[in-house]
């Protein structure tokens, strides 16, 4: 299994997606009033929240069904999703103190938001550290796949909090309906760009990994011939 | 079932009575976290007292951290562990029968570790001691629902000692923030109505991994 | 009994066991060969649940398939590793085995359980005060504490003095002749001879001879053993 | 003996560079440190730049506990630590060789728990840099310097993952209420001239422990 | 070459090594027989500086008296731990011990140490992947890379395979055609015998035995040493 059409389709539509999102983000969307420029980081940080979220629980759904099935694929997809869930959540813990030391005047507050998003992103590394030390690969898959599991009790709060608690961190006005119109049409470009490159990376991760499983038995043939 | 989980119990409270090595090392580790916040806290001393609650807690924590270690190491010195997996037991079973033992640990440590913190901050509770009771038990059930399972997670992998307050911590804060909340409540404000809310996500937060680790805990037991 | 098929685990790049098939009867008692690497501890760890085959499928057989709780009852696992909590006495280990495997645990049965290992007199000593040779004696009492139908022993023998290899022996005919399912794990060709109805020896994860006493001599065995370690 | 050292450290980076196990760790404990004080500290929030020297060594104060830790427990491994001792080299140098290694993972750790803490904690540092790092090097040196020879002592006995902190804590206690004040004073007061005590104090503290613990080591090194 | 004085070891209660006087001679190779918890370990430590004994004295002469730390340049210890980097190639295992004795550590030096052992195009390999069988090779290659006087080796055929037994026997027997002075626990005494000049038995802490395989045969020395065992 090579690089398969649909994978070079899609690696055109990720192209082309973050070239109009690029050019709607910067260019087509209107400038804030009060954030000026500044604002224009929304459309990184809100998309990569989103679809960082859903990678995890891509992840989520895969461990389970690894500890249902026990087919190796399912361990394969749940490491794939959760490393590239970690860059998303990665992106947002960057952009987002960028963006509130000019708003905020700090780089960071200990709200219900930012803390959980802080822990979800630890949790998730400490996943990939888990999977760095355990040697035998049918337990590296259990083990990671219950603490994939555990983990995932954090994206809820994640998603909730500004909802929950009061936060610093102001409650999507998208979904109130506050958003301003002419931003829309920018920020589902974006978010379309950022789902696209994030099917495009899990896709492109499985096939590195299978790959990757591939080899490993390969040379454990070679192995046995010595 | 009863029985078995008691057994289970029974031998880890046994192995401790006549060791005291985890309880020892618990103890004496969460007066070094007392100590050391103690020390870290000395510019901001006037508003010490708000403070209690979380240096409370983070000592309950790692005490806590140690004691979990310890038991899931002891059970490895002389591979107990795969005498234990042998047994045709329901390994929800030795993960109840852990996690009984576990908080018992942690709840002594805790009432020493409380009765020191009272004389190092002179504060004096009385009738308030009921309510604490009830705090720290959901706060500690919370903590070890999770933290045992967590413990036979970090077991599998060649970091053992280190690993598990790496990937308990992050779980279990929501636990620590809601029990450092009450406490605040009961010790600070005496508005017990403020209660429900903190203890009731407690208790759902321990049902839901009580349940979840009965249910997942034969995956991560290996030897 | 016991039924394997095409049994294989890897670590990695690395392979223990292959495509390993073997079937074994009730009350044979196997002997098992090979090579440092070629996969005889992990393939009584996979027929004991304690390890996840790779692929292939794992059987327990008595004569319907069992499930996985079930086959642990029927099974007794000995190493090395004794398995004993070095704080407790020789009666309490018993005894706690004996809660958790739901049995008869009066001190009266497991004084006499602590007698035929020949540690009588001793069991309220806590087991860090014995020697090693008295632990493994212990080791042997609590794995077969249940009477369990299946035997399995990875190197049992290790690091045990003539004394304690003689009562082993002793405790393995025995159990042979009570028609005990057995394999063994041994470097010891004579010894593993000695006891077994069958050889196997496993090469590279596979099984590359499977023998019964019945049919080689030991002499004949040995020089077939040579020939395939020489071989590669 | 130089070359021996050398040999030593080079060895352990060697391993690091190519598990990186203990650094992942100490980061990742660090950091969980920082948000677990965090925590603690949120009822006194007003007044939390005053405690953030104390906040900055206490997570690294347990990251290096946790190096430490992980570096002896590496050298027990496969009874490494035993062909060590049978090399005719002066143990004082396997000493040397090991604390050298413990500070630069530890040094390296602090350098990104420091950066993140600035985050956190909103403050920016830019000339004071030089004197925090001479600071974070004398302290850190203090600090390995007990702790190496402490580590060998834990790893004897029986409960070796966790007596570490229990006896290296109380005895580094003098060094890290040193650093802390230093470093409360770089950041808050910016009177450089009060920084010599505490300097002063780490310096002679790191040289009596490295002279004490390079002739004790053979005492205390078995496998 | 090596001399023991009343040598003694208590463990709290328990005594390993009672009052063990022996003078080893240069060039001897000694095997060490006991049941277990005989003490034959605790002897082998404190000769190679490893355990300090409680009582007693142990010199090592040269022919004079050495100090521990040129004692210990002159010994190699080999045990069944193999006391190998796991996350390290053998080269460099082998590279860091050969910086540590000072000695030249140029890769074909070091390489062909590897070739000695067996091992030839797998040193750069990490340990860890590595079976058992070739890391107790590359461990008799690093314990012996600077060619120390006296060899002491504690039951170093365990868990050994064929191959393996046949090389390391090899070995000891042109180690003891250069001269080496051997001290070698095991349990097998065929083995032991065949390989030894003199055989030390090891009782309760005490030698109980000690005899030149001059002067007995191997059945002489197994009924001697059985009758022993049988006493207590
Ligand atoms: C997964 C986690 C997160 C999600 C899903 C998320 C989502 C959002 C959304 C939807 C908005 C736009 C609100 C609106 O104006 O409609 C926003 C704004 C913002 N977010 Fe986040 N966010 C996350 C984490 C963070 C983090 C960790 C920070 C760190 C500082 C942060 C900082 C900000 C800032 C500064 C704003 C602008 C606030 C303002 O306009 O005053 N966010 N975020
Ligand atoms: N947990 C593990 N991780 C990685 N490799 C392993 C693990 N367990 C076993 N192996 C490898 O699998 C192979 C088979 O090991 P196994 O212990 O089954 O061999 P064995 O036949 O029992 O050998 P021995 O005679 O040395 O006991 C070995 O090469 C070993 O290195
Ligand atoms: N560190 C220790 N702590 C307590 N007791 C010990 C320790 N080391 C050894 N012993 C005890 O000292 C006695 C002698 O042990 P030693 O290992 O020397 O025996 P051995 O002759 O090598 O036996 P084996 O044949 O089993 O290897 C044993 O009974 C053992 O229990
Ligand atoms: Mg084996
Ligand atoms: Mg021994």
């Amino acid at each position: 299994m090579g690089k398969s059409r649909l994978d070079n389709v899609l690696g055109v539509l990720v192209l082309v997606g973050v070239i109009v999102a690029l050019y709607m983000a910067f260019l087509e969307a209107p400038r804030e009033r009060t954030m000026g420029d500044l604002q224009r980081i929304f459309y990184f940080h809100v998309p990569a929240g989103m679809v960082g979220l859903l990678a995890l629980a891509v992840n989520f759904v895969a461990s389970v069904m690894y500890l249902v099935k026990k087919n190796r694929w399912w361990d394969s997809l749940a490491f794939s999703a959760a490393e590239i869930g970690v860059m998303f959540m990665t992106i947002v813990l960057v952009t987002g103190p960028i963006w509130a030391k000019p708003v905020w005047l700090v780089w960071w507050t200990w709200s219900p938001r930012l803390t959980s998003s802080l822990l979800l992103w630890m949790l998730y590394v400490a996943y990939l550290l888990i999977r760095n030390y355990v040697p035998d690969p049918d337990r590296r898959a259990a083990t990671s796949a219950v603490f994939g599991i555990v983990a995932f009790i954090d994206a809820p709060i994640v998603w909730f909090s500004i909802r929950w608690w009061r936060d610093l961190h102001p409650s999507p006005m998208i979904e109130s309906g506050g958003l301003a119109p002419e931003m829309r049409p920018a920020l589902w470009t974006c978010a379309a760009a950022f789902l696209l490159l994030f099917i495009y990376l899990l896709r492109r991760r499985l096939f590195v990994e299978t790959a990757r499983q591939d080899v490993e038995m390969l040379s454990r043939r070679i192995e046995m011939l010595r | 079932m009863i029985a078995k989980v008691w057994a289970i119990f029974r031998k880890d409270m046994l192995i401790e009575l006549r060791t005291k090595d985890s309880l020892n090392a618990m103890l004496f580790f969460g007066i070094v976290v007392l100590v050391i916040f103690n020390f870290a806290l000395e510019p901001v001393r006037e508003s010490v007292r708000a403070a209690v609650p979380g240096v409370l807690w983070v000592a309950f924590a790692f005490a806590g951290t140690l004691g979990l270690n310890r038991m899931f190491a002891a059970e490895k010195e002389n591979s107990c562990l795969q005498g234990l997996l042998m047994v045709p037991v329901d390994r929800g079973i030795l993960y109840l029968g852990k996690m009984l033992a576990a908080s018992v640990f942690m709840l002594l440590t805790e009432a020493v570790v409380f009765v020191l913190c009272l004389v190092f901050f002179n504060l004096t509770v009385w009738s308030e001691i009921p309510w604490l009771a009830l705090i720290f038990l959901v706060g500690t059930l919370g903590f070890t629902s999770v933290g045992t399972l967590l413990s036979a997670v970090a077991a599998n992998t060649r970091m053992r000692e280190v690993l598990l307050p790496l990937i308990l911590f992050p779980v279990v804060l929501p636990v620590i923030v809601n029990a450092v909340e009450a406490t605040g409540i009961v010790l600070n404000t005496v508005d017990y109505g403020a209660l429900r809310l903190p203890v009731t996500f407690m208790s759902v937060f321990t049902i839901v991994f009580t349940t979840v680790a009965y249910l997942l805990f034969d995956f991560v037991l290996e030897d | 009994m016991i039924e394997a098929q095409g049994l294989a685990k890897y670590f990695g790049r690395f392979t223990a066991l292959r495509s390993l098939t073997v079937t074994i009867g009730r009350g044979e008692f196997i002997s098992l060969f090979g090579r440092n690497g070629a996969g005889k501890t992990t393939f009584l760890r996979v027929v004991a649940g304690l390890s996840r085959p790779s692929s292939g499928s794992l059987r327990i057989l008595d004569p319907e398939p069992l499930a996985p709780l079930a086959a642990r009852g029927l099974m007794g696992y000995l190493s090395h590793n004794t398995a004993l909590y070095l704080d407790l006495t020789a009666l309490e280990n018993l005894r706690f085995y004996a809660e958790l495997h739901g049995l008869p645990h009066q001190d009266s049965d497991l004084e006499r359980r602590i007698d035929v290992v020949g540690l009588s007199g001793r069991g309220h000593e806590p087991v860090r005060n014995y020697s090693r040779g008295m632990q493994q004696r212990l080791a042997i009492a609590r794995a077969f504490l249940h009477d369990p139908q299946i035997l399995l022993l990875d190197e049992p023998f290790t690091g045990l003095d003539q004394a304690g290899t003689e009562f082993l022996k002793g405790y393995l005919a025995g159990a042979r002749r009570d028609g005990k399912t057995c394999i063994m794990a041994t470097h010891d060709v004579p010894l593993g001879y000695e006891l077994a109805d069958r050889m196997l020896v496993i090469e590279k994860g596979v099984v590359a001879l499977d023998l019964s006493k019945s049919r080689v001599s030991l002499a004949e065995f040995q020089s077939r053993y040579a020939e395939l370690a020489g071989e590669s």
